[in-house]
């Protein structure tokens, strides 16, 4: 399916802090939003920043058809993300969107999303659309600490929120990966949606392999232009080099040639 | 109304705006954002003589307004382009152009005699910074008498118009551009990537999987307009102009330098209605300086 | 505590900072900001044989993350610099090297002998940029035989540390750093400006009074790191290396790259201070990465 | 006499709009300012912009050693000042200061100040100076339109102000040396002082240097530094090239070589 693509400014009409390192970013076009999936993402143009001159990707956290608005659920990293997260409603923001490709549906009911850091951005929209379907997914959301946990009331609408922090502070301590419905003899899920650091995606989608269960991921990749041209995201899948923008950002983990060169 | 069209070795094009090798697909992923027959004209990916898978992630990195890649030449090769993207681009309503790479002379002869068949494909632009795999690795653009002789042995079978792009990485660009006219080259593209390299401090590494890539955006604007300039006048053949166009002014800075066309390559990437805004900022600019013909602005850069 | 210290053929810094030639005048006007003792050392304003007008404004135009500049060696010659300048540096608590530059190999002979001479003076860099104009203004740093013949003559008269300070306008930045080892250097700067262009589209006109000039700053960074990088692992000389360093993270790039020591050049304008924070944020990175000496970290870029 | 230089952050406490393309800022220091001089300028660092890679160089307009404060007159130009323009109350602003040599004392009281668009800048803080010395100068502002016309009350304060517009809307029409006090046959002024665009300083020191009357100028040249360590700046004076932040920007024109080479 191909989808029309904007070139657009969009005004700033909130930003809300959730602790030191995330806001939320909502932003609404002048004009109907084209249809936007789950998985899809966004260019952002920081033009007052002098250290930023490509553009910055970002997943689309959820859409609000009604009021023509989206949100973008940021970490704060260098000085782009600094930039944006110092903008006001109001301001103006150029964005391309809706960019790449979508998660899949699930051909079962038992479903797990996975995700961890600024990687829980695109798995609330995924968890919206599921419930459309009537499924309740299961929401395995892991944090540093007790202060960046956030949204969890946002989730518990879609389905079972579990949450880890490295340190204990809230949920379970350790890792996603520690938590007792991945580290089980057999977890109960037939597909699972992950997204976050890459480290945390490959150890996901080896217990999803080892346990012959359907795994998707979304790789963040550097990117230049985010629409297909500069061929620089590219990844090795079994069809060869793919682009991450346009093939991706969503993966079927069985594609990948993971687990074979680590740093 | 200001007359936009040039005129490259009896090769006309609507406007002088055109989009640079590697940063604009096939036109395709354009298509969604508007109608590249309102471009003068389109130079496509590099074409090879077989598949190339191109290097490894991490291909690109963020400098000072400016960037590193090292994609590599990643393309399926001439036999893809021939039977899948000719299809899809040959009715394009502007000049397609396609770049030509190898990696021996024999590899740069056979791509552009297969494109040389192509009718609707009217010129192609020999990007001659590739390393020679015969010749040691030394990129057939940097030697002179390598870059004569590729320019001499596509020329024989290549019946249209032959434009060679000159890599910046030399000592001389004008002992180049001699050399490729020499060879028989119709028009002269400048300039192509400035070698670089980038380091992250934090992991201690490079942050290309090749360690080192090509610069390109605004950072090498001043290196390109210096040899467009020098080449215009050293060398009697017209100039395709690039590296760092941003906008509307750049792009008359390259024409007043010498260019008769311009390509806009990274700002693509940051805006991909640009190369359509510079059309119209060029034409702004030649209402508000009563300018009848682009043409009049080329070279004319006053050094009295 | 975190060391410092590093040293080049025997010359011992107590920090790797130091301000780029033609950037930091004579210190004198630093003195209003800081106590130049707190840099590992400052290279002064480029000297020549004979007092030198410099060439007419405009010399400067602003590019995307840099500047041209052609100021074209502005200096009162070697007899005032002995007389009215080495007296009021001379006793600065932090190395002094002179930038040595000039038109025939003779001239370059007389300014070293002449330095020479200065006790408080342990180096000099020789700035090889400059064209020659015996052999038709061919620059001596772009032609491998001549840097290596004007290196010789000046190692035969000059008895401390020779530095020889490459252009990076060049095909190979390697065999003209193996050039100057060739001749005698006991160090090698990388690197001097890029060759540039700016354009005014409004005027018609260059923006420097001398058409062409040398683009310093970010931009540059890129292209600087990479001849780092290159000329380490070719010529066993210790290294000292700059362009575009804003920050201690550039600083720290460079020295990853192969740098013992870096300058700070453009960057002094933006911030006077800029070469002493860097000083401060290259201890902090040490102790944030359990580094004890920064001698560790030069050329230590992980390339696995 | 050797004055401190300062790198300071300093508060932006006022910008107030006088027309289309000019606008004051005021600035505080943290710090007791230092002697500053009419003439002097600062270097002011726009950091939210991506094209301005330099310092932007401004002469003082007044200075309250009261506040520690000191007022900027800026034309919108480019980039750095269209950003400058935008600076509310509370923003900071890295500045360095003071920088250059100033205008010299007059020993005459038959004191011209002459200035044409943003030039006029450092001419206010020069008569409030001269009426120190209980000197009442005439001032003789250039301005394009009626509407661009400002702050001739304040100047009002310490001499005669004359005001010329290209297009007649106020005072005399023409450039300044239109103005009959320029045009008469023999002007009655032993001292100007003239800072605006170069064409228009070039004409008034031609009518100086023709009737014997001592003119100082204020000269603009690009610059990198602003401190004197780049020799970008320089302009041809008796003593050759001499640098205008640090030898100027302020010059008699007896010591300029112009009228030579114009363009
Ligand atoms: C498809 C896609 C979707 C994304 N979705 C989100 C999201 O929803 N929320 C969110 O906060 N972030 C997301 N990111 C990451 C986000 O784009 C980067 O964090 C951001 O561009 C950093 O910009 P900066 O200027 O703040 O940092 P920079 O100064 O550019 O970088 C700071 C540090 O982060 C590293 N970095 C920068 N970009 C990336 C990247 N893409 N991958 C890994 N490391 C990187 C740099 O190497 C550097 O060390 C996404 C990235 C992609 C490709
Ligand atoms: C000592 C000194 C004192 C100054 N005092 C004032 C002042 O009090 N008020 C004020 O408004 N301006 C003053 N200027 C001029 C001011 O510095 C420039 O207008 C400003 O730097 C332009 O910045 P920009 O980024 O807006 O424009 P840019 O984008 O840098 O330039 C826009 C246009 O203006 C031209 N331009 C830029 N700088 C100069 C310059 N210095 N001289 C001539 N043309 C230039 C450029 O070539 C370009 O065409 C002074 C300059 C100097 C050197
Ligand atoms: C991602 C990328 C890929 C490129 N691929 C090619 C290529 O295949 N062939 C070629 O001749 N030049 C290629 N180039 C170089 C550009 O065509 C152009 O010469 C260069 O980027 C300078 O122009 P710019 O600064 O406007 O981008 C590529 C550049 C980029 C950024
Ligand atoms: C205004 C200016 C003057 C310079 N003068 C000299 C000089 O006299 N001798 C020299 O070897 N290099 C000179 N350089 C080059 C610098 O020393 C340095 O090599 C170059 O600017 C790159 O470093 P940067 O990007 O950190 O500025 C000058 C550079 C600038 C900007
Ligand atoms: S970012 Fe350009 S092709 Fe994916
Ligand atoms: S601006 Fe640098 S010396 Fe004047």
């Amino acid at each position: 399916m191909e989808i029309k693509k904007f070139v657009q400014d969009l005004r700033v009409v909130q930003n809300i802090r959730l602790n030191k390192r995330h806001f939320i970013l909502e932003l609404q076009s002048p004009e109907k939003f084209p249809l936007i999936l789950p998985g899809q993402f966004v260019q952002v143009l920081v033009s007052n920043s002098p250290s930023t001159f490509l553009r910055r990707p970002f997943s689309i956290h959820s859409v609000d058809y009604a009021n023509n608005s989206l949100r973008l659920l940021v970490q704060i990293k260098g000085e782009g993300t600094l930039h944006l997260s110092k903008l006001h409603d109001g301001d103006s923001l150029n964005v391309i969107y809706p960019l790449g490709n979508s998660f899949s549906l699930p051909a079962t009911r038992d479903v797990l999303l996975v995700g961890g850091g600024a990687g829980v951005a695109p798995l609330l929209f995924m968890a919206k659309l599921l419930n459309q379907d009537h499924i309740h997914p299961t929401i395995l959301l892991g944090f540093r600490t007790k202060e960046e946990v956030s949204e969890i009331e946002e989730y518990s609408k879609y389905g079972t929120v579990l949450v880890t922090t490295d340190d204990g502070s809230a949920g379970e301590k350790g890792l996603v990966t520690d938590h007792p419905v991945l580290k089980g003899e057999r977890p109960a899920f037939r597909k699972i949606y992950c997204c976050g650091p890459e480290p945390m995606m490959k150890a996901v989608a080896k217990i999803a392999t080892m346990h012959q269960i359907e795994c998707e991921v979304s790789l963040e990749n550097t990117m230049a232009c985010g629409f297909g041209v500069c061929l620089c995201c590219i990844t090795p899948t079994d069809k060869g080099n793919e682009r991450v923008c346009v093939e991706g950002p969503v993966f079927n983990v069985n594609r990948l040639n993971w687990g074979q060169e680590e740093k | 109304m200001s007359d936009l069209s040039v005129n490259i070795a009896g090769l006309t094009f609507k406007n002088p705006v055109t989009t640079a090798s590697g940063t604009f697909g096939y036109g395709e992923e354009f298509r969604e954002f508007f109608d590249p027959g309102e471009l003068g004209g389109i130079f496509v990916k590099a074409v090879t003589g077989k598949n190339r898978d191109g290097n490894a992630y991490p291909r690109m990195a963020e400098t000072p307004s400016g960037m590193l890649n090292s994609v590599g030449l990643q393309n399926k090769g001439i036999d893809h382009f021939c039977r899948e993207i000719y299809p899809k681009i040959k009715d394009f309503d502007t000049r397609v152009i396609v770049n030509v790479s190898g990696s021996t002379i024999e590899e740069y002869v056979e791509v552009a005699e297969r494109i040389n068949e192509l009718e609707n494909i009217p010129s192609i632009e020999l990007n001659i910074s590739c390393p020679n795999v015969k010749l040691g690795g030394m990129a057939f653009g940097t030697v002179p008498a390598m870059a004569t002789e590729v320019t001499a042995a596509v020329r024989k079978v290549y019946k249209k118009v032959l434009m060679v792009k000159l890599s910046p990485n030399v000592t001389s660009i004008t002992e180049l551009a001699k050399a490729v006219a020499d060879g028989g080259a119709d028009a002269i593209t400048l300039i192509n990537t400035l070698l670089g390299m980038a380091i992250d401090a934090e992991r201690r590494r490079p942050v290309l999987s090749t360690i080192t890539g090509g610069l390109s955006g605004p950072a090498i604007k001043p290196v390109a307009l210096r040899m467009v300039w020098q080449v215009h006048k050293a060398v009697n053949l017209p100039i395709v102009g690039l590296g760092g166009i941003m906008n509307a002014t750049d792009a008359i800075e390259f024409i007043l330098a010498g260019a008769s066309v311009i390509q806009v390559g990274t700002a693509n990437f940051i805006d991909p209605m640009v190369s359509v805004n510079i059309v119209r900022g060029i034409e702004d600019y030649m209402k508000r300086h009563n300018v009848g013909a682009i043409t009049e602005l080329v070279g004319a850069l006053r050094t009295d």
